[in-house]
């Protein structure tokens, strides 16, 4: 996308990228995430597919609806992402406030979830060590009815799950950033960048949930 | 000027995160208290029946420790002599007043010596040095599996080589074992208080300072498993209680 | 200094000991041209005031003669040494009449357990030895070894034989020794502070001396 | 992601008058403070990394005698001067650490990644200033993360470099705990650093570059270091996956490394290989590329094969991920794999014989002027050929299984990172020195240091071959325990002599460094007669580098042109036949 110069004097370049800098930044740090979530998941399908006993049924552990809605919620996000930035492109001021302020709400109620989530596990004994001893579930395995011992699901889910929280929690606050920007009235249809660049993490972001919900909550 | 400050963090991380070695801090207040009492109590670890076999060690790789015996290493898991068992840790369980306890101010010695630990089994206290030593001319580690406390694994690749370490909390047993020679076993038995003994080659103890009152026992043997009694001593007074173990 | 590789006593070794004489060949010449080289154009076009260098921007057939040859030189090499690399390691490259021996490492020793008198493995006249494997000369012998804790390598240089061993893995190798007598087995793995005491011996007997030692052993496990 | 609406340059500028000493040169977004920032942070621990060696070729030497001065190491280190084994394998492990995460990838990607990649392509500064900044204070920490671990209880990481679980993963195994977690900890914020600094390079050099700049203008410096920060970029994030599975298993008591509860020690050396092998290249690329604009200017001759060269890094760059299993072949992987890795190894040797070949052909029928940085580039030639001539034998599955963790590997990653890496740095120190700081090197002190440095290290590693020939295994405390190993004693008594020596050569390069500093001869605007377009700023640079931005009329290498008297052609040049280049406006 062409961007009016009014951001920046023009200055004579050779033709890069032909996006402005922190669009493409934007673009090369999330090749390294992509590296990253690369090895969490691939040592999670290879740790899968050495210890393959070690994996419950997800319905017996985990609570599959409250995080399909959770997902549910994620997709949402993006959405109103993608309203706040074709506002900002209309110059729409109120439409981008109140759309950021959504894709917050939304994020911050993704990670929310997530917490409580977690708190429901640990309440029942599912640990990234494993069981807890003398849980509710760690009962249930010894009666047979769950895997012996689930200590590589509860590190590989954990951990998975978890950086992604983590990125979640940290797009928050740069959006959360971006919106106390976009109330002081800082983006234009001329000059958006930061409207964009936070856009494109919260979309790497909400892609990568969908890998994971698929490969640890439904497969 | 940013190298004065790299510096300067450094030398303060080397001094307040350092610490050293465990504990160093840890039972050092109790070092002034007296003995709580004058009772005593005395006895002997009685083994009946047959005792079992000894495992002969094969020690063919460490010359140095084979020419330290007379008729070939053997592995001393059950010792006894004249029916007496050696080897036997026991200490007071309960009926102890609150403490703080006497400090026992000479640390805990533990030797290795012709491939094996002298003593096998050692008690100690919280905080109490344990000074273990090498009296080989080779390479020792000494691994430290604890529950509860903290564990170690050091080496002592040099004759005459000391090492100290203590525990934080009162733990029944900890393994020692030295990975170079996997026969080599100890066992370190720590308490918040000074009233525990192990038996001697000829199977008897001895706790003393004790203040009057009624106390349980425990004797532990490493494969024998545990005895339990009890005592009731007047201040001053020596009674006797016995152990019996059989194979 | 030597570029002699020390004396080897198994089967494969020579095999492995040639890879090594022909790469040796090959890299020592590359080594000479390149090095010699480089000697002769630092001396021969040193700066010399008034003169300008030859101005050249590469030659195509130079690129390609320089990319050819090594690329050809090093796949020949790769393919010399896959063929060799499966009949050692292969999946099913054990010799089905080796000797079958269990071997457990651990920090800081090896435990080797032989199959007595009876011809297997499992049964109650095994026995079990620290740090000393004895096997019979020319004879294939197979070696399932498991590690307890850490990663270790079973590595004996006199009979190009190395092995890591990850625990929960484990691995099955195969040798044959041609010749009797004490080799050392060390441990090729960093494995804890007692790494570098991880030592063992491998004694080859001749067939018969080793008959003999495995029924005196045998004996002595059985009275045990 | 938000910036300031500023113009760059003019921002540049105008900070450059009125910031306080904090602001110029701690928490400096100059490129080339942030360089210099670098270059005194690796060099420090590149000195700390020597002084490890020093202790582990003493023990190595003299595995009887106390170590001298040992006596100040605390008694959990060295007791009464005397090695202890945990200690010699956490210099075994720091050693490795400090050189590679700490010294060398630093001095390459970070200082000559920061120094040169906006003064060569023309750009005032990198296309993120404060990332940039950020990028050297969150490795600060790092840093002192990693030095911290020699202080607490249990002593520093003790599982090697490469932390293969489980060794490194309970500290049932090595009695360390505290100093591991650090260890992965520092990891993994380094990473961060290294990834911000990467995202920078990368846009940088595809954003900024001043008009005429096209690609195959580039000098092979900048074409290294933006194929290097391509391999930082996804090579890193696996580390710091890796490191904090690794982390947590230490914590946490998760079990991904842990074989008692489904966990795969395996699985550490796939990821930590795959993270490696690229992270090898990173180490040697950016080397590569600085040589080649030092051997273009010692032997004022064009690069022979200049695309040939870009393409060679290419290729690198690409099978650099797919070899990583031969540092894995006597693991115990499937011995298939073992093959298919083979062959793709023996392939990268290819683009580095091209490259080898086209030194060669660089200096042909050259004017060669012997400075110091060519001295130190024609070193890091000889020296690269047989680091590179040694991977072959490894390269052959079949004969590693002999050498694999034997000395024959020690002396080949020194061939490669001390023979090539490093001679590079110092030849890349000695030809940009004036540049960073206006002032030249001596070039008597450059001498004397790069001949005994090249003589002492030839003593100390070439040998190394020969011992590993014989089987002797690396990481060991105490070789005489050995008795196929003793003879070879006297052998490693040399080595420790001449690493000694090695180490006291390096006097030379701190006195030259520091001296040269305060009293070193100003240094003109193009010292070395050179082409780029560093050398048409003063020495030192100004903020902003160029009050206007530079033009590119010509490729970085014309040397001995016929187009013009001299034997150098710079690129900013204009004669009267060039045209102003023509490029796209738009903002930056």
């Amino acid at each position: 996308m062409a961007h009016p110069a009014v951001m920046r004097p023009p200055v004579q370049r050779e033709i890069g990228a032909d996006v402005y800098n922190e669009k493409l930044g934007m673009w090369v740090f999330l090749g390294s995430e992509v590296m990253f979530f690369t090895a969490l998941i691939g040592s999670y399908i290879i740790l899968r597919v050495g210890a393959p006993e070690a994996w419950a049924d997800p319905n017996e552990i985990l609570a599959v609806p409250i995080t399909a809605v959770n997902t549910f919620l994620l997709i949402c996000s993006s959405v109103t992402m993608v309203k706040a930035f074709a506002s900002v492109q209309e110059d729409n001021q109120e439409a981008l406030k109140w759309w950021l302020v959504a894709t917050v709400i939304i994020g911050a109620a993704f990670v929310g979830v997530q917490m409580y989530e977690y708190s429901q596990l640990v309440h029942e004994g599912f640990v990234p060590s494993g069981y807890v001893p003398g849980s509710e579930l760690a009962e249930r395995a010894a009666h047979g009815e769950l895997p012996a011992s689930v200590g590589i699901y509860g590190s590989s889910f954990y951990t998975m799950t978890g950086f992604h929280g983590f990125h979640v929690s940290a797009g928050v606050i740069c959006l959360s950033f971006v919106t106390w920007k976009a109330f002081r009235g800082k983006y234009s249809a001329a000059d958006h960048r930061g409207v964009e660049v936070i856009g494109l993490y919260w979309h790497f972001v909400d892609l990568v949930w969908i890998i994971l919900f698929t490969i640890v909550y439904l497969i | 000027m940013r190298r004065l400050i790299a510096t300067t963090v450094l030398a303060t991380l080397a001094c307040g995160g350092g610490g050293g070695d465990a504990g160093t801090s840890d039972g050092g207040g109790a070092a002034a208290v007296a003995p709580l009492g004058s009772a005593s109590i005395a006895g002997v670890i009685n083994f009946e029946g047959a005792p079992p076999a000894n495992p002969t060690i094969d020690m063919a790789e460490e010359p140095d420790c084979v020419a330290k015996y007379t008729d070939g290493p053997i592995d001393p898991i059950v010792v006894v002599n004249d029916g007496k068992l050696a080897n036997v840790y026991v200490r007071i369980v309960s009926g102890l007043p609150e403490g703080p306890y006497p400090m026992l101010s000479e640390p805990a010695v533990i030797d290795q010596d012709g491939c094996l630990y002298h003593p096998r089994v050692l008690g100690a206290m919280v905080g109490q040095s344990i000074e273990i030593r090498n009296s080989d001319p080779m390479l020792h580690n000494i691994k430290a599996i604890p529950t509860e406390n903290r564990g170690f694994n050091i080496s002592q690749p040099r004759e005459g080589m000391t090492t100290t370490r203590r525990f934080r909390v009162p733990e029944i047993m900890i393994p020692l074992e030295c990975n170079v020679h996997g026969w080599m076993n100890a066992y370190v038995g720590v308490t918040d208080h000074p009233y525990f003994a192990t038996s001697g080659e000829d199977g008897t103890f001895a706790i003393g300072g004790l203040p009057a009152g009624t106390y349980q026992l425990e004797a532990w043997h490493e494969t024998l498993g545990t005895r339990t009694a009890e005592v009731t001593i007047s201040d001053g007074a020596s009674e006797t209680v016995d152990f019996s173990f059989s194979g | 200094m030597s570029w002699i590789l020390p004396p080897s006593a198994s089967t494969f070794a020579a095999q492995i000991d040639f890879i090594y004489y022909v790469i040796l060949v090959i890299t020592g010449i590359a080594f000479v041209v390149v090095e010699a080289g480089l000697i002769w154009f630092v001396i021969k076009y040193r700066a010399r005031p008034g003169r300008k260098a030859y101005y050249t921007h590469g030659n195509i057939t130079a690129e390609i003669v320089w990319t050819t040859i090594p690329a050809v030189t090093v796949v020949m090499i790769g393919l010399m040494s896959g063929g060799l690399w499966n009949e050692i390691k292969g999946r099913d490259s054990v010799p089905p009449d080796a000797i079958p021996f269990g071997v457990k490492a651990e920090q800081f020793e090896w435990t080797f357990t032989y199959r007595g008198l009876d011809g297997e493995l499992g049964t109650a006249d095994d026995f079990s030895l620290r740090n000393q494997l004895h096997i019979p000369v020319n004879q294939p012998v197979a070696l399932s070894i498991t590690s307890e804790d850490v990663i270790h390598a079973f590595f004996v240089p006199a009979f190009r034989v190395k092995q890591d061993i990850v625990p929960g893995l484990g691995a099955t190798i195969w040798f044959e020794a041609t010749e009797t007598g004490d080799f050392e087995i060390a441990c090729a793995e960093l494995c804890g502070l007692g790494h570098y005491r991880m030592r063992a011996m491998v004694t080859v007997h001749s067939a018969e001396d080793y008959q003999q030692w495995v029924t005196s052993q045998t004996t002595v496990a059985l009275a045990e | 992601m938000a910036t300031s609406a500023v113009p760059l340059e003019q921002a540049v500028h105008s900070e450059a008058h009125e910031l306080p000493f904090i602001r110029k040169y701690i928490f400096s977004t100059d490129h080339k403070i942030i360089g210099i920032q670098f270059l005194l942070f690796s060099l420090l621990f590149l000195l700390l990394g020597g002084m490890l060696a020093g202790m582990m070729r003493w023990q190595l030497g003299f595995p009887d005698a106390p170590m001298p001065v040992g006596t100040i190491l605390p008694e959990t280190m060295a007791p009464d001067g005397i090695l202890l084994p945990e200690f010699y394998n956490s210099l075994v492990t720091m050693h490795g650490t400090f050189m590679v995460f700490f010294a060398i990838m630093p001095l390459l990607v970070g200082v000559f990644g920061n120094y040169l990649i906006p003064l060569k392509i023309g750009a005032p500064d990198m296309a993120f200033p404060r990332l940039n900044m950020a990028s050297f204070w969150i490795a600060v920490p790092a840093g002192i993360l990693m030095l911290a671990g020699f202080f607490v209880e249990g002593g520093h990481a003790a599982a090697g470099w490469t932390a293969y679980a489980p060794l490194s993963a309970d500290p049932e195994w090595t009695g360390v705990s505290t100093g591991q977690q650090l260890w992965l900890l520092s990891l993994a914020i380094l990473g961060l650093s290294s990834i911000l600094g990467a995202t920078n390079y990368i846009s940088t050099i595809v954003n900024l570059r001043a008009p005429g700049m096209t690609w195959f203008r580039l000098p092979l410096s900048i074409w290294a270091l933006f194929i290097t920060a391509i391999l930082v970029l996804l090579a890193i994030p696996i580390l710091s996956g890796a490191a904090i599975m690794l982390f947590f298993d230490q914590t946490i008591g998760t079990h991904f490394f842990d074989p008692t509860d489904g966990g795969q020690p395996l699985l550490w050396q796939h990821l930590f290989w795959y993270f490696g092998h690229p992270e090898v290249y990173i180490l040697i690329l950016p080397a590569m590329g600085v040589v080649s604009d030092i051997i273009a200017n010692g032997s004022r001759k064009p690069v022979f094969g200049y695309h040939s060269m870009v393409y060679a890094l290419i290729a690198i760059g690409f099978l650099g991920w797919i070899v990583w299993g031969h540092h894995m072949f006597q693991s115990g992987m499937n011995p298939t794999l073992g093959t298919a890795f083979m062959i793709s190894t023996m392939l990268i040797a290819v683009p580095s014989a091209i490259k080898v070949f086209n030194w060669m052909g660089t200096m042909w029928r050259g004017n060669i002027r012997l400075h110091v940085p060519m001295l130190h580039s024609v070193a890091f030639v000889a020296m690269f050929v047989i680091g590179g001539l040694s991977g072959v034998f490894m390269a052959s599955n079949t004969f590693d299984i002999y050498i694999h963790d034997t000395y024959f590997i020690v002396a080949h990653i020194h061939y490669v990172l001390f023979g090539g890496s490093l001679f590079a740095i110092f030849g890349a120190i000695t030809f940009w020195y004036p540049k960073m700081f206006g002032r030249m090197m001596n070039s008597l002190l450059g001498k004397i240091h790069f001949w005994l440095t090249f003589v002492f290290f030839n003593l100390a590693f070439f040998p190394m071959h020969s011992i590993g020939l014989g089987g002797h295994m690396r990481r060991l405390y105490d070789p005489s325990q050995y008795q196929f190993l003793q003879p070879m004693q006297p052998i490693n008594k040399f080595i420790s002599i001449s690493v000694f020596l090695l180490l006291a050569s390096q006097i030379f390069f701190v006195i030259n460094f520091i001296m040269s500093w305060f009293n070193g001869r100003k240094a003109p605007e193009n010292p070395w007669e050179d082409n780029g377009l560093e050398w048409s700023t003063p020495s030192p640079p100004p903020h902003g580098n160029w009050d206007k931005s530079p033009a590119v009329y010509r490729g970085p290498y014309e040397f001995s042109s016929p187009l013009v008297e001299e034997d150098f052609l710079p690129q900013y040049r204009k004669l009267e036949t060039d045209e102003e280049p023509v490029a796209a406006t738009r903002e930056t």
